[in-house]
């Protein structure tokens, strides 16, 4: 159950990286932050033997991260 | 194992730590290397592949994302 | 549906609407006298809800029209379905509350498909105030938490047998009574038919529509009286609660009489602190029983 | 095994809504409601049967469509406000860009296809996001509303498919295959059409 | 006793539609008015001008069309979720209406009416951990998602309980969120934002039901 | 309480319907009928609203309660200042009737 | 005084986060509530990557499956052993591609994901569709008006 743990870990790391992480007022560094607890989202997954869950989640996540990117840019940048 | 373990970890961390995109970037990619370890690990290698196609689509669509931030920054 | 069932009905909708009139000019008409001025006849309701009901009716330029129209056939309608449902059925209070619940959505009908101004601040006040329904839902949990049904009839012969239940949630029993006093014309908490926004949701609607509107809040006033009397008095009987419902109107008009219309933001917060209030209320019950 | 899932997840959910309500930048509250999202799916698969992972799909779907919809809003409301918005055109050249769109999303499109259902929509979606995202970053214009509302419109016919699909498990459960088939291609080409035009937005 | 007698069911395998005396009534109303609001042409609001005449407020074409679609399906989801008898299933019904509602407002271009759909979003993203989370709790302490199979157990599900209430809130945008509510509510086309009012009323009652029921 | 007037025969609900309008009718007779004086004048009993009250008094106590009720609304319809006594009295005519039949009968 | 604080509390900006907080405080209570799995469950499955190497069905070979309403379900188990003919021709050759056998039209997940809680899946894809409708009408209108 070793990877349950990690996933566990990753997760709650990941949580506490986007909240008080370094630098998080950067919104890029914060996205960034969060796709951690995704991946830890991702080995808890796999550690339950969902990995039909897990194949949506991985294909998912690519359309997901373009949406908020997206929003980013168009929102972001020129004060 | 513990290699797939010791990925992910440093790379949690690193990613955490590190407050240049691009270097989080690469640390992101070290830890879903990790993650393909412990997929391949327990023999489920149609996700194994899966995963190794798309999370370079999301590091891309990041990086691309930043270097546009980066100009809009500047301009 | 045989013809005495038939006849029974159309009976009993004569009955509460008559009564509910009635009742709601007594209100007026003690009102006036609290407040040192000769009121109108108690009839006063009545002679107007006919004079609305056989004026002619025209359509504004701006309403949108079948809801225009729907609206207060559907005040009608839910009231009726109240009426049955409650005082010749007996059957779940949560389905009352339910259509209680509808005549949120009358009054915003009305306010916004006519398109004025006034009509609209009516609607937007009637939505605003609508935290006025949720001590609503925590009286009906603590009803079914105490009685374990909530089938009317249920509830009237737990109360033969244990007494009436105003005497076990007087909290619950208070909520529900400024309910009433809400629902009452000149309430303290009637900002949605407020002087101030003309007459509310109301202001367009004239002629025929108005008067369905009148006899449907008749109707709406004496079933209200009925489900305070039938569920924390465990009278269910419409002859026996009469009495009861002409005291009620008595102690409701002489708290509207000495009370100023509140600002609507105060109103909601005052409704919402009584929600607060009987929420606890539950919750301390659903732990401790 | 379940209470450690449970807990963590919950400690993660309330550490990113106490986030979210001191957060005063309505941007950064979107983008932490990722994180719930991750909370959500945790607490899901917790339950490690079966049933739960058929419930993490919907669960998954819902959290998606939803920040798609309120970003949008969020970027008309910037609009209308009055704000200039940046535009979403990336003008970069990358070998990785000319060479690999095709390959993946051929890749991913034969193996969605096999898949089917939701999953094989998701990956097939990806696929063609990749390519359209690269071919957009490549400077070439495929933007067209046209295109966009037929496929919009296909798509709307692939749902009906499935609802089809669906009904006829019920109605006519003598030719069920029929209707597994009918629902797995409905669905595959709903996903992959809806999800794949976002790689055209710009 | 909580909803008055049974009047038929309607299998979708795990999924039961059940007609009860409540359900079916909260159904009708939910078609009937689905109907009402495709047929109504919504209405012209007055607007004083700071200079000149007053002018008439008109919706145009592809906005009415576009919330019309979002009113109806709005509709017909509150009335799916007064049939249903998976809890599981209603969560899904309350946010397919939350994002109805989200659609109906946010197709208005107004700055104000925006912002309050924007809130309502997030709220309504923020309401989906609660209420999917309390129903995967239910799943994983009883065994079992079906009311009717719940209403048997005798187990204590109060915070599960109370993580549901809070997410129908937060969902449907109930009580003291109504303020935010309100603010939307300002924006002109009477019919559809009834539907908003309408769907959100209905199903408290229902969500009401039910947890009195498990 | 179906026995609210006339002990013996059941109340049904078409017969009190039947009260209840010709109590409204009195009322708007007893409107109309009061116009024709001054506005609001106190102190002054009107013989004929007097024995409308007291005759529909005595009437609610028979079978013919429906006429009674048309008699005892009679004063109470009247516009302000006029026939309020003259109802107080018709009333307690009733109730004390109606008490004393109540204790006849029972005890 | 109060009726200040009831407006500022009004203001639309305010309502997600107080929403947030307050549900922040109720998961707080919700550390201390006794949170357990019933091994009673529906659907369940074997032990964890149990099946790993042993079936080419990897973790979803199941023979036996517990629904909810098993009157209701005569047809119940036909979708589970059903594989399209691609399936069959993966499962002969590898042991490690499990999860895109079940993903086939046919298996356990597609049993439960359209047979037994198709309504699930129903609502899933509508949610998506309004979502996208959204969308793509704020994404072609914004340039109006």
């Amino acid at each position: 159950m070793i990877s349950l743990y990690v996933g566990l870990i990753l997760l709650l790391i990941g949580c506490i990286g986007a909240l008080f992480g370094p630098k998080v007022d950067n919104i890029m560094i914060r996205l960034l932050n969060i796709e951690v607890s995704a991946v830890g989202v991702m080995l808890i997954f796999l550690s339950f033997d969902e990995t039909l869950a897990l194949m949506t989640y991985i294909a998912i996540n690519a359309p997901l991260t373009y949406v908020l990117v997206r929003t980013i840019i168009k929102l972001e940048g020129k004060k | 194992m513990l290699v797939s373990v010791l990925c992910c970890i440093l790379g949690g961390i690193g990613v955490i730590l590190h407050t240049n995109v691009i270097n989080k970037l690469i640390m992101l990619s070290l830890m879903e290397t990790g993650i393909i370890g412990f997929i391949a690990y327990y023999y489920y290698l149609d996700v194994a592949i899966l995963m190794a196609i798309c999370s370079p689509i999301s590091n891309i669509i990041i990086l691309l994302g930043y270097i546009k931030y980066l100009e809009l920054k500047k301009g | 549906m045989d013809f005495n069932e038939f006849f029974y009905l159309i009976n009993l909708t004569v009955y509460a609407f008559l009564i509910g009139s009635l009742l709601l000019g007594l209100h007026r008409k003690i009102m006036a006298k609290i407040q040192l001025r000769p009121g109108p006849p108690i009839i006063q309701y009545l002679l107007h809800t006919l004079k609305f009901y056989f004026k002619e009716i025209t359509f504004p330029i701006t309403a949108g029209n079948p809801l225009y129209i729907f609206m207060p056939i559907l005040q009608i309608i839910v009231w009726l379905s109240a009426l049955i449902l409650a005082v010749k059925l007996e059957s779940s209070l949560l389905i009352i509350i339910g259509l209680y619940v509808l005549q949120k959505i009358v009054e915003h009908g009305c306010g916004l498909s006519s398109g004025s101004p006034y009509g609209k601040l009516g609607g937007v006040r009637s939505v605003f105030s609508a935290a006025a329904e949720i001590p609503l839902f925590a009286v009906v949990s603590t009803v079914y938490i105490v009685t374990n049904s909530l089938i009317i009839s249920d509830i009237v012969s737990y109360q033969q047998i244990h007494g009436p239940l105003i005497l076990k949630l007087p909290i619950s029993a208070f909520a529900f009574f400024i309910l009433l006093v809400s629902k009452a014309p000149n309430s303290p908490f009637g900002i949605v038919k407020g002087k101030d926004i003309v007459s509310g949701y109301l202001t367009e609607h004239f002629g025929l529509l108005a008067g369905l509107i009148y006899i449907g809040d008749a109707i709406a006033y004496f079933v209200l009286l009925w489900l305070f009397i039938a569920i924390f008095l465990g009278i269910s009987n419409i002859f026996l609660a009469l009495p009861f419902m002409i005291l009620i109107t008595f102690i409701i008009s002489i708290i509207n009489g000495l009370t100023p219309l509140l600002a609507p933001h105060h109103s909601v917060m005052l409704q919402i602190t009584i929600a607060i209030v009987v929420l606890l209320d539950l919750l301390h019950r659903v732990i401790f029983l | 095994m379940f209470y450690e899932t449970v807990i963590i997840s919950f400690i993660v959910g309330i550490l990113s809504l106490f986030a979210i309500g001191v957060q005063k930048n309505n941007l950064h509250a979107l983008i932490l409601t990722d994180l719930l999202e991750c909370s959500l799916l945790c607490i899901i698969a917790a339950v490690g049967t079966d049933l739960a992972e058929a419930l993490i799909l919907p669960g998954l779907v819902v959290s998606m469509a939803e920040i798609l919809a309120i970003a949008e809003v969020l970027v008309v409301r910037e609009k209308v406000r009055g704000k200039k918005l940046n535009d979403f055109k990336i003008n970069f050249d990358l070998e990785i860009l000319r060479t690999s769109p095709l390959f993946i999303s051929i890749i991913l499109v034969i193996y969605g296809a096999i898949l089917s259902g939701f999953t094989g929509g998701a990956v097939i979606a990806s696929g063609l996001l990749y390519y359209f995202f690269c071919k957009r970053v490549l400077g070439e214009n495929i933007i067209n509303r046209v295109k966009w509302v037929g496929i919009c419109g296909f798509s709307g016919i692939a749902w009906s498919l499935w609802i089809v699909g669906f009904l006829g498990f019920y109605l006519f459960p003598k030719y069920w295959l029929v209707f597994l088939l009918f629902a797995g291609l409905g669905l595959v080409i709903k996903v992959c059409s809806k999800l794949g035009l976002l790689g055209m937005a710009e | 006793m909580i909803d008055g007698g049974i009047f038929g069911i309607v299998p979708f395998g795990d999924i039961i539609f059940k007609y009860s005396m409540f359900s079916t009534i909260g159904f009708v109303i939910a078609i009937t008015f689905t109907i009402l609001v495709y047929l109504t042409k919504p209405e012209k609001q007055l607007e004083a001008q700071k200079f000149g005449e007053d002018k008439l407020i008109d919706i145009p074409l592809h906005e009415l069309k576009n919330r019309r679609y979002m009113a109806i399906v709005c509709g017909i989801a509150t009335a799916g979720a007064m049939l249903t008898q998976d809890i599981f299933d209603f969560a899904l019904f309350l946010t397919l209406v939350g994002i109805a509602n989200i659609g109906i407002v946010s197709a208005v271009k107004r700055e104000h009416v925006l912002n309050a759909s924007f809130q309502y979003g997030l709220t309504s993203i923020i309401a989906t951990l609660p209420l999917f989370g309390a129903s995967a709790l239910i799943l994983a302490k009883t065994g079992t998602l079906s009311i009717l199979e719940l209403h048997h157990l005798n187990k204590n599900l109060l915070f599960e309980k109370i993580l549901y209430g809070l997410g129908m809130a937060g969902e449907t945008g109930v009580a003291p969120y109504y303020a935010a509510k309100a603010e939307m509510f300002r924006a002109p086309g009477s019919p559809y934002i009834l539907m908003i009012h309408l769907s959100s009323l209905l199903l408290i009652v229902r969500t009401v039901e039910i947890l009195l029921t498990i | 309480m179906p026995y609210i007037t006339y002990l013996g025969e059941r109340m049904d609900l078409f017969y009190f319907n039947l009260t209840i309008i010709s109590f409204i009718f009195g009322n708007f007779v007893g409107l109309e009928y009061s116009y024709r004086y001054p506005p609001y004048h106190e102190k002054r009993i009107d013989k004929f609203a007097l024995i409308s009250s007291i005759l529909g008094g005595f009437l609610l106590l028979t079978p013919l309660y429906i006429i009674g009720a048309f008699f005892i609304g009679f004063p109470l319809g009247m516009r302000s200042g006029y026939g309020r006594i003259e109802f107080l009295i018709g009333l307690s005519i009733f109730v004390i009737l109606y008490l004393i039949r109540w204790w006849y009968v029972t005890g | 005084m109060i009726g200040k604080i009831w407006n500022y509390l009004s203001k639309p900006e305010l309502v997600p986060r107080l929403f947030a907080i307050t549900l922040a405080i109720v998961f707080i209570f919700g550390l201390f509530w006794p949170i357990y799995k019933d091994n009673n469950q529906l659907y369940p499955k074997p032990e964890y990557h149990s099946q790993a190497l042993k079936t080419p069905l990897a973790p979803y070979d199941r023979s036996i499956v517990k629904a909810q309403y098993p009157q209701y379900l005569p047809d119940l188990g036909k979708i589970t052993s059903y594989l399209t003919p691609i399936a069959i021709f993966i499962k002969d050759r590898t042991l490690f591609f499990g999860t895109t056998i079940v993903s086939t039209p046919g298996g356990i997940l597609d049993e439960i994901l359209y047979y037994t809680r198709g309504m699930d899946t129903v609502l899933e894809s509508s949610i998506l569709l309004v979502a996208f409708i959204i969308f793509t009408w704020l994404y072609w209108n914004r340039e109006r008006d």
